[in-house]
């Protein structure tokens, strides 16, 4: 229900008893070491979900939230990934778990939708192939009935011809086709966790609807949990329930969805907000992205890494938005030094009459 | 199949103000069948996919031409063909009055640098062994361009412009998120300064702050270089905001093509209407919560494959109007009564713009699978 | 002993022990000697297998076309000539008769030879031998593909080279014979062959295996197919052939002991396998593990690879012999290019015979040779004209001086070797020498497949190469007449050297034409000591050895010095 | 790429050998000179008391003492230490121009076939099996004497550097069609891949495909083959030499030293010791060496 | 498919005829005269060589010889041997008897030989590279890459001679190596194989190991790989049907290469072991310029090599989808 964490900085304070959310992250970080240093993808994220609810994570592209994904999975190769934090499942600790827990895990209570789906899937095996093996691994079906169930969720997914559809090879489908074998290969198991790692952008708008519904079907049926990693905030809006925004690896803002889009408090949810293209907009205007560029991972931006492209450091005053790293607490709120009421009122002022 | 009623507008009649140019890349009664093979172990040709099936289209120098559609109706396999990296089964497609189809790289090798194309999936069409630089040097290299500068330059250049920190130029593909990759094919195409760029979902993986800025460049990129565009996307509100001209395909068939205003504000076709009404919107305000929520026509019945398409009009099989005619004869990619100039529909039926929402209402049949799911939230409609 | 001395470049010990293989060893059996059985050998016992591990597959078992040492050894087995060798444990060497009862009965000036068979002889399926089936296998020398075996029988009767097989152009196959006045049977026993000339080594000349018996009926000649089952006379008979794997022999029932004065019949069976290459031939037997303990081999020999093992190995003193064969290596010079007799002697003291022999495996491998008859040959001198045995690695100063006298210092020597890894390595120690005596040395390697072919085209390119010849019997008429008379200067004959000179063909003739064995065997010793030394057609180098090492199971192993192999007809599983 | 192959330790250590390597084969007349012995001489059946009746070194361990460092060969008694250095020397030049005429061969035909498939694959795919199929050795065992006979005076030795490059070429012609048909196989499949199609649109040349696109991806094979093929040749060419058609004596020869050795090993280990001995040490830094460059090459490989 | 398989079925006929002429022509017009080993000691006489040309029909122009060889391969023809059924490749020079029965004696040795030894290869291969795969980088990995290696550097005539004098000679712990068919007797079939298979993987597992360890190390770093795992497969079902799946095409190459070779006989091993395949059969027949069989070794050898590259391409279609057949 509630969104709640804990300021990254404030391990001592536990939100609430160790297992009372389904999935709990604390304190995530994921490093990788490269050849021009170390990339810091995941930068100290916390969150929480509790099951039959949909967390909606939305936020800058390259902030770190399909690598967030894969670390619930415990997929980064240990050789040259560093993740440090705190990952529950359902009580059980997934960073330290070692890979036979995992295997049990990963594709029957929670599974994940690839963001990449021509080479996330194998070249070499049938879709529908592809599909039976979570499902026979993980129930023990036989070969039959694990084929009947991937025709049935190829259909389900709608790709026409499920049947014969089933025998084709990747390369064979189109983009979204491919994402949908994808999201087929992901519920086959009917997850209680399912990643959703931007899952409907390769998808025009009526089979968008139609996954989207096939995933709150899920939901309901099996009360799972979901996180839906997107860009596209009408999707999350219809969607999610509790939306995180992410910047730098950092979680910037958490609410429920309406309160964060209708009331949003971060600079730069408001800069995403109003960067929107809408059906009913002016076309001739120009859309008004965020300025500047996004961060560096490799040197972060010190203090809000926001800083360097936000507009209201000003008002905070001083150097404080390139000093002090700012906090978000549990529940609804942002990592912004802006005072709860300068957030609301610049909100109202100045961005609210853009989004029209 | 294309009927002379069915080629697209001349220049001569259009009337959009944005896009003036003549044609520069047109394509008539393209086709393409994919062979499937089956059997074992003598794979034999057992059917085809008939992934675009005679289509015509032209895109005008200088102006974006929107491609939308459902997924898997041959979107990039028309990109491809206009491209000329799948060899058609049939049709022609010229390039600035100049017979292409059938042209070979030495002939093409003039157009190469003038015909760019952004892949859909953005990881596969980077080369895993190359460095960034290398990937968008790449073309510069091929065409001889030698920008001011040097081309390392010019790359961190792109880089900044398609949002991408300078820093990853040395940086290999494997090393990037989905959007950022995407952006790397961005920047590749950008490359060569092209004067017409196929751009397969370009901007699909993008957040919206960053999609609006790669939007804001394709659009000065367009403006003031008069790069013409055929822009692939499903994002019908990005599409909207981006291309003068859209087109909508349905299994391999382009059912209805417009320019912006006429096809948004004024559907004909079912299909379009059905596309209109599932975009997602985010309720940013009070008012979109209550007013805004438009119905959503959710389209019944399987989705009909390209191997066996329907006969008649492809899309009656989930069609609400569909009748007898609609299976008997093709309907003709025309303009139908009451459109605009330019605005050509291929529906036996064309809704009227007007009413077709209250007719549409109680033809809605739920999709089995969705039933019981998630009620629309109330009918009251528009 | 007369054919000591020898040893290696640098002193070595030669092998030590009595030298068999000499030529007051052998001489020409009695009647007496002729009859079997043969005398036991002690701690015989019968019964067992022998192994044998050979080399080579033995191409022929058909005795008609049987040349080689190998195949000479294993037909003893099961092939049985009018004479052949009796040897005794001392090794001493009698030619006796066989299937004769003697070694023949000479008449009409040495042109007509009576032989008269043993009673009680039978093939393998009981059927008496006759003197028919003698014909039968001198009869069938005369079928165009029997080219490989020793032609002197029929050429003798009906003329030299292939002449002879006009008289009877498809052997005996369609039902025709030589006439009795060339060969006759004039009744089941006795058989006479009628030569156009006397031939003295007529008794050697039968002991070949293809003058023997053949069944002239029933069918069992197949011509050319006899090859693979030819019937047996001997104590075993074929049982399998699989070509070129693998040969066994089994008891003949029908053999008589009591007629056969050479062969025994102690094991059941003899398991032949080919392919077994020499080192591992020598290994298998040196550990003597198993059934290599019942191992043996006919003519695989101690190669360098075990040599220093067997002989570290006090355990093996009783199971080995290193005996002197009756072959040859020598270098021959090519006298059409190098005319200048000066140059030639400058050349046979300037090779290293000693070195030479040392790649190859040292004194354990061969004897160095200061003449070009094997010491096993009747009348056989020991004789050194160039110093060998003083100098075995030849005198470079004396060499130097003969070219410097020739004036040819500096003089091209094109040296053919075949091209394997020893050969290579003589080519160093031939050059090295060569070089040191003021010649100038162009090596040339030929492909060692047809390296025989080369050597003995008439316009070879080549000053000097190795090659090497063995007698067919004992005596210097197998030697001297291939080797030096003009005739053989053709493509593909032994006259390495090209030497044709009047004299030396007049005088072979001339030898050949007496009848007297005894007296030939000396002038053809001499002779070959005066083309030696008057011609200097080319240098010997060394004589080779047979080093065999056999399973300590098997008893009664002994030398074959005629063929140079290892002797079965006594051996027996101990 | 540089950077990523220094962190590999055992690459480096793999590098400095193959270096040393190369290194003592080119400087072999130096070492030859400064240690005052050459490899031609025959000390051994000069000097009496040096090999035993069966020409094996007299003394213990290959007869190896303060003159002779690595002891003699037997038989003809050259020292071996000099005989080794200039054995690499003649080795790995061959080896190494073989195994770079083979790779280039290999990828030009190999890549060319997969990349432009259907009627020039089919053919030079025909080609590859015929040359396979070929009984190729037998043949230059045959024909090597009758190619000499033409170059060289039938009354003159034949000249080592003509033997050379006999012996490449026979090599290169018998061991570039592995890699031509892997590297084949393996652009068949990277052919299809999206960003050849990407390289298409800007109007790549075939030829820039394949160098820029395809090849960076074949590194995999091309290393793991290469790095094999030329220890392979310094022994393939000793079986050759065997044959007749590769160096004779007296050059030294490091792969003939080799088999020689192996055949004496039973009476004379010490001979087989050293130059077997390096050649182990050599295949392993070569091939360990030539992994590590793979890594190095691969990006997704870090450490 | 089926147009794939008749295509190459027509260019590998066309190759096995371009070869068989070709050699035909090469080693029979050849400097080398084979009567001089087929007259003892008698060579010094013309009319007996020509005599034996004569027997061994060389006395005719060699594409008159040519012409009855390939006539004989379909028709059978008449030697003056007697009557040689088709397939008739002739009979020896050397010993007479008939090429295609002596061929076929030998053959199930070398394919013994071939399948045994490309089986252990294969695995031994595999498995190390597969074993430094999954751990790159650490010393497992450099040791087992090593150990194959050391094993490729050393010979086969080596390898082979230690191995019998250890495991047959000092410690008895292997049969003495002989072909027994299998059909008589598969444990004495097999007992009797057993080291020569051993020794003779030695020298090839070294690049199945290599080319198995660098592939399998690309193919896990695949996004598609990480989708199995994501899947829940378990760590070895990864790699040993994802990973393993795109790692094969090349090892499948080179198995299809080296198969094709020991389908010709495999010389050195079958000298070393004493065994009787084509291998050594090719060997005695060059060396005694038995050109009949040697033509026929090589026409069964190049039949062999060229059926393995045909596997082998229509593998590819089969391993990778990617790949369209042409
Ligand atoms: N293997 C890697 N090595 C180095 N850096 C990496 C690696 N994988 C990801 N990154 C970096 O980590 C950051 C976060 O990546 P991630 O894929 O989580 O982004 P994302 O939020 O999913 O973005 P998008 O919406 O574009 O997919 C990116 O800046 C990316 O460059
Ligand atoms: N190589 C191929 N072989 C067989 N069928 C193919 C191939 N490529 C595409 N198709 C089929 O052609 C049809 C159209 O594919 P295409 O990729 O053009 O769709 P799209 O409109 O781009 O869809 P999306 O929006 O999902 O990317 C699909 O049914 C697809 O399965
Ligand atoms: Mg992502
Ligand atoms: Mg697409």
């Amino acid at each position: 229900m509630t969104t709640c964490a804990k300021p990254e900085d404030n391990a001592a304070t536990p939100a609430g008893a160790p297992g009372s959310a389904f999935l709990s992250v604390r304190d995530l970080y994921v490093h990788f070491s490269t050849e021009d240093g170390i990339v810091k993808a995941v930068d100290g994220l916390s969150f929480d979900l509790e099951r039959g609810r949909t967390l909606g994570i939305v936020g800058e592209s390259g902030s770190g939230k399909s690598v967030t994904g894969l670390s619930v999975l415990g997929l980064h190769d240990p050789m040259h990934t560093e993740t440090r934090g705190e990952i529950l499942l359902d009580g059980q600790e997934m960073t330290g778990a070692g890979e036979k827990t995992l295997e049990k895990l990963r594709g029957n209570k929670v599974a994940m939708i690839f963001q990449d789906s021509l080479t996330a899937l194998s070249p070499y095996y049938t879709i529908g192939r592809q599909i039976c093996e979570p499902y026979r691994k993980h129930t023990g079906a036989s070969r039959r009935a694990a084929w009947a169930r991937a025709v049935e969720l190829l259909g389900r997914v709608g790709i026409p011809q499920p049947k014969l559809r089933a025998h084709d090879y990747p390369h064979q489908f189109s983009g979204g086709m491919r994402q949908r074998a994808m999201i087929a290969m992901a519920l086959v198991c009917d997850p209680e966790l399912l990643i959703a790692d931007e899952p409907t952008t390769a998808l025009d708008v009526t089979v968008q609807a139609q996954i989207l519904d096939l995933l709150s079907d899920l939901q309901q049926e099996f009360g799972s949990a979901i996180i839906l990693i997107t860009h596209d905030l009408g999707v999350v809006a219809n969607t999610a329930d509790e939306l995180l925004v992410m910047y730098a690896g950092r979680a910037v803002e958490r609410g429920t969805v309406s309160e964060v889009l209708r009331a949003p408090q971060h600079p730069y949810t408001w800069g995403l907000l109003t960067s929107m293209p809408r059906l009913e907009s002016d076309v001739s205007e120009a859309l008004t992205p965020i300025p500047g560029a996004p961060p560096s991972l490799l040197a972060t931006p010190t203090g809000c890494p926001f800083h360097p492209r936000c507009g209201y450091p000003a008002e905070v005053g001083g150097t404080r938005c390139e000093d002090e790293r700012p906090l978000i607490g549990p529940g609804r709120g942002s990592a912004c030094h802006l005072s709860a009421g300068q957030k609301r009122s610049l909100f109202i002022e100045q961005i609210k009459p853009r989004l029209g | 199949m294309a009927t002379p009623e069915g080629i697209l507008p001349s220049p001569r009649d259009d009337a959009a103000p944005a896009a003036a140019g003549e044609a520069l890349l047109s394509a008539e009664g393209l086709t393409k069948h994919f062979p499937i093979l089956g059997g074992f172990p003598f794979r034999r040709k057992v059917g085809a996919v008939q992934a675009v099936d005679g289509i015509d289209l032209t895109v005008r120098a200088g102006e974006s031409f929107g491609l939308v559609g459902e997924s898997g109706c041959g979107k990039s396999t028309t990109g491809r063909l206009l491209t000329r990296l799948l060899e058609p089964t049939a049709g022609r497609i010229t390039y600035r009055g100049e017979d292409i189809t059938h042209a070979n790289r030495k002939q093409l090798a003039p157009i190469r640098s003038e015909i760019q194309m952004i892949f859909q999936d953005p990881y596969s069409s980077l080369n895993p062994r190359q460095t960034v630089g290398t990937i968008i040097s790449g073309p510069m290299e091929i065409n001889g361009l030698n920008p001011p500068g040097g081309r390392e330059r010019r790359v961190r250049e792109l880089l900044e412009t398609v949002g991408l920190n300078p820093e990853h130029y040395n940086r290999f593909p494997h090393e990037f998120s989905g959007g950022q990759r995407q952006r790397i094919g961005v920047a590749r195409a950008l490359a060569l300064e092209p004067r017409l760029i196929v751009a397969d979902e370009p901007v699909s993986a993008l957040d919206v702050s960053i999609q609006a800025q790669v939007v804001n460049l394709l659009q000065e990129l367009q403006r003031e270089l008069g790069i013409a565009f055929l822009f692939i996307a499903h994002d019908l509100a990005v599409v909207r905001h981006f291309s003068q001209r859209v087109a909508v395909m349905y299994l391999g068939k382009v059912v209805e093509v417009g320019d912006r205003d006429s096809i948004y504000r004024r559907p004909r076709h079912p299909y379009t209407h059905a596309l209109l009404s599932a975009v997602p919107e985010a309720a940013l305000t009070d008012a979109d919560e209550e007013g805004g929520g438009r119905e959503r026509i959710r389209l019944a019945g399987d989705v009909p494959s390209p191997v066996s398409p329907p006969s008649g009009c492809r899309f009656r099989t989930r069609c609400w109007k569909a009748r007898e005619r609609c299976a008997e004869s093709e309907p003709l990619l025309v303009r139908v009564a009451g459109n605009r100039v330019g605005h050509l529909t291929a529906c036996h039926f064309p809704e009227d713009p007007t009413t077709a929402a209250d007719a549409r209402e109680e033809a809605v049949v739920l999709d089995p699978a969705l039933r019981g799911v998630r009620q629309p939230s109330s009918p009251s409609g528009v | 002993s007369s054919g000591g001395g020898g040893g290696g470049g640098n002193g070595n010990e030669p092998p030590k022990g009595p030298d068999k293989n000499r030529a007051d060893n052998y001489s020409l059996g009695t009647k007496a000697d002729s009859t079997g059985p043969a005398p036991e050998v002690p701690g015989s016992k019968k019964g067992g297998t022998v192994n044998v591990l050979q080399r080579d597959a033995f191409t022929y078992l058909d005795p008609a076309q049987i040349y080689y040492a190998d195949q000479l050894t294993v037909q003893m087995l099961y092939n049985r000539s009018l004479t052949s060798y009796k040897i005794d444990e001392k090794g001493q060497v009698k030619l006796v008769g066989d299937l004769a009862t003697d070694t023949g009965k000479v008449s009409d000036g040495g042109k007509t030879w009576t032989y008269t068979l043993k009673d009680n002889l039978k093939f393998e399926d009981g059927t008496p031998i006759t003197s028919a089936d003698v014909r039968q296998a001198v009869e069938r020398l005369y079928a165009p593909w029997a080219t490989d075996g020793p032609l002197y029988i029929p050429q003798w009767l009906s003329g030299e080279g292939q002449e002879f097989r006009k008289a009877l152009p498809d052997g005996p196959y369609k039902g025709k014979h030589l006439p009795a006045s060339v060969l006759d049977t004039p009744d089941e026993k006795t058989i006479v062959f009628h030569f156009q000339q006397p031939h003295a080594d007529t008794p050697y000349a039968v002991a070949m295996p293809n003058i023997g018996a053949v069944p002239a009926k029933g069918g069992k000649d197949t011509g050319k197919n006899y090859n693979t089952r030819p019937v047996s006379s001997g104590p075993y008979k074929i049982e399998t052939l699989k070509a070129g794997k693998q040969l066994t022999l089994v008891r003949n029932e029908n053999w008589d002991p009591d007629s056969d004065p050479i062969r025994h019949q102690y094991p059941d069976r003899f398991d032949i396998r080919f392919g077994v290459q020499e080192p591992d031939s020598g290994r298998r037997l040196l550990a003597d593990r198993g059934s290599d303990k019942n191992a043996m081999s006919f003519s695989n020999a101690v190669t360098i690879e075990v040599g220093p093992s067997v002989k570290n190995d006090a355990g093996t003193t009783s199971r080995t012999f290193n005996e002197v064969q009756p072959y040859v290596d020598y270098m021959a010079i090519n006298m059409r290019r190098i005319k200048d007799k000066k140059v030639r002697e400058a050349l046979a003291y300037a090779l290293p015979n000693g070195q030479i022999l040392g790649q190859l495996g040292g004194p354990n491998a061969g004897q160095i040779a200061g003449n070009l008859l094997a010491p096993s040959l009747a009348g056989w001198k020991d004789s050194d004209p160039f110093g060998k045995k003083a100098k075995p690695n030849g005198d470079p100063v004396k060499a130097r001086a003969l070219l410097k006298e020739a004036g040819k210092e500096g003089q091209e020597i094109v040296y053919a070797y075949p091209n394997t890894t020893e050969y290579q390595k003589i080519s160093v120690v031939v050059a090295q020498a060569l070089d040191k005596a003021g010649f100038t040395v162009q090596k040339k390697e030929i492909d060692s497949n047809n390296y025989s072919t080369e050597i003995s085209k008439v316009n070879k390119k080549i000053d000097i190469h190795r090659a090497s010849w063995g007698a067919d019997w004992p005596v210097g008429s197998t030697v001297v007449p291939p080797l030096f008379h003009g005739r053989g200067v053709a493509d593909g004959g032994q006259n390495y050297w090209l030497l044709k000179d009047a004299g030396v063909d007049a005088e072979i003739d001339r030898i050949k034409g007496i009848t007297d064995v005894k007296t030939a065997s000396g002038e053809w010793v001499e002779l070959s000591e005066e083309i030696l030394t008057e011609h200097v057609p080319g240098v010997p180098i060394f004589y080779n050895r047979q080093w065999s090492i056999w399973g300590s199971g098997l008893g009664g192993v002994k030398y074959h010095s005629v063929y140079g192999t290892t002797d079965p007809t006594g051996v027996f599983v101990k | 790429m540089w950077r990523r192959f220094k962190r590999d330790r055992a690459g480096v250590v793999s590098a400095y050998v193959v270096i040393f390597f190369f290194a003592a084969a080119l400087l072999a007349p130096v070492i030859s000179w400064l240690y005052g012995k050459n490899p031609y001489t025959t000390y051994g059946i000069e000097r009496p008391g040096l090999l035993n009746e069966f020409f094996y070194p007299a003394k213990p361990n290959g007869g190896i003492d303060s003159e002779f460092w690595f002891g003699l060969e037997p038989g003809l008694g050259r020292d071996v230490f000099t005989q080794l250095f200039y054995g690499m020397r003649t080795s790995l030049m061959i080896a190494t121009a073989t195994t770079v005429l083979c790779v280039v061969t290999g990828i030009l035909i190999g890549v060319t076939a997969g990349y432009l498939g259907g009627r020039t694959d089919y053919f030079l795919g025909r080609f590859i099996d015929l040359l396979l199929a070929f009984p190729s050795q037998l043949s230059f065992v045959a024909f090597t004497p009758v190619v000499y006979a033409l170059f060289v005076s039938p009354e003159k030795e034949t000249p080592t550097y003509l033997r050379v490059i006999t012996l490449i070429i026979v090599m290169w012609a018998l061991g570039w069609m592995g890699l031509a048909r892997i590297l084949r196989g393996q652009v068949l499949s990277l052919r299809e891949r999206e960003f050849v199609e990407a390289a298409k649109v800007t109007g790549a040349s075939p030829w820039r495909i394949i160098r820029k696109e395809l090849l960076p991806n074949l590194w995999t094979p091309l290393l793991v083959q290469s790095t094999l093929m030329l220890p392979t040749f310094v022994t393939v060419e000793a079986g050759l030499s065997f044959l007749g058609v590769g160096i004779i004596e007296p050059t030294p020869d490091w792969g003939r030293m080799f088999a020689a050795g192996a055949r004496h090993y039973e009476n004379d280990i010490t001979y087989m010791f050293f130059p077997g001995i390096a050649m182990v040490i050599f295949v392993v830094a070569f091939n360990l060496l030539g992994d590590s460059v793979r890594d190095a090459f691969d990006p997704k490989t870090k450490r | 498919m089926l147009r794939f398989l008749v295509r190459r079925s027509l260019g590998a006929l066309v190759i096995i005829f371009l070869i068989c002429a070709i050699t035909f022509f090469l080693f029979f017009a050849l400097p080398s005269e084979p009567a001089l080993l087929a007259c003892g000691k008698n060579c010094g006489d013309p009319a007996l060589i020509e005599q034996i040309n004569r027997n061994l029909g060389l006395h005719e122009p060699v594409p008159v010889q040519f012409w009855h060889y390939v006539v004989g391969i379909f028709a059978g023809r008449d030697m003056e041997v007697g009557n040689c059924p088709a397939p008739c490749l002739g009979y020896s020079f050397n010993d007479s008897q008939p090429v295609w029965e002596t061929i076929l004696d030998r053959y199930p040795t070398t394919l013994s030989l071939a399948f045994g030894g490309a089986a252990v290869f294969l695995v031994t291969g595999v498995a190390i590279g597969m074993i430094a795969a999954a751990r790159r980088g650490t010393a497992t990995d450099k040791f087992f890459s090593s150990l194959s290696l050391i094993g490729n550097s050393l010979q086969i005539y080596f390898i082979g001679v230690i191995a019998m004098w250890l495991f047959v000679d000092t410690w008895g712990v292997f049969d003495r190596p002989e072909y027994f068919p299998l059909t008589e007797n598969p444990a004495k079939w097999f007992g009797g194989m057993l080291l020569p298979w051993l020794v003779l993987s030695i020298i090839f597992i070294a690049n199945y190991s290599r080319m198995t360890r660098s592939q399998m190390i690309e193919q896990l770093n695949e996004e598609h790989v990480r989708t199995a795992r994501a899947k829940g497969m378990s760590g070895r079902t990864v790699f040993f049907r994802y990973a393993w799946r795109g790692a094969i095409a090349p090892i499948v190459t080179i198995v299809g290469i080296d198969l094709g070779s020991l389908f010709g006989g495999a010389m050195i091993t079958e000298f070393t072991f004493t065994l009787h395949g084509l291998g050594r059969l090719a060997v005695n027949s060059v060396t005694e310029n038995d050109l009949p069989m040697l033509m026929g070794v090589m026409l069964f050898s190049c039949t062999a090599i060229v059926i393995a590259n045909i596997v082998v391409d229509a593998l590819y279609a089969y391993i990778d989808p990617r790949v369209r057949l042409s």
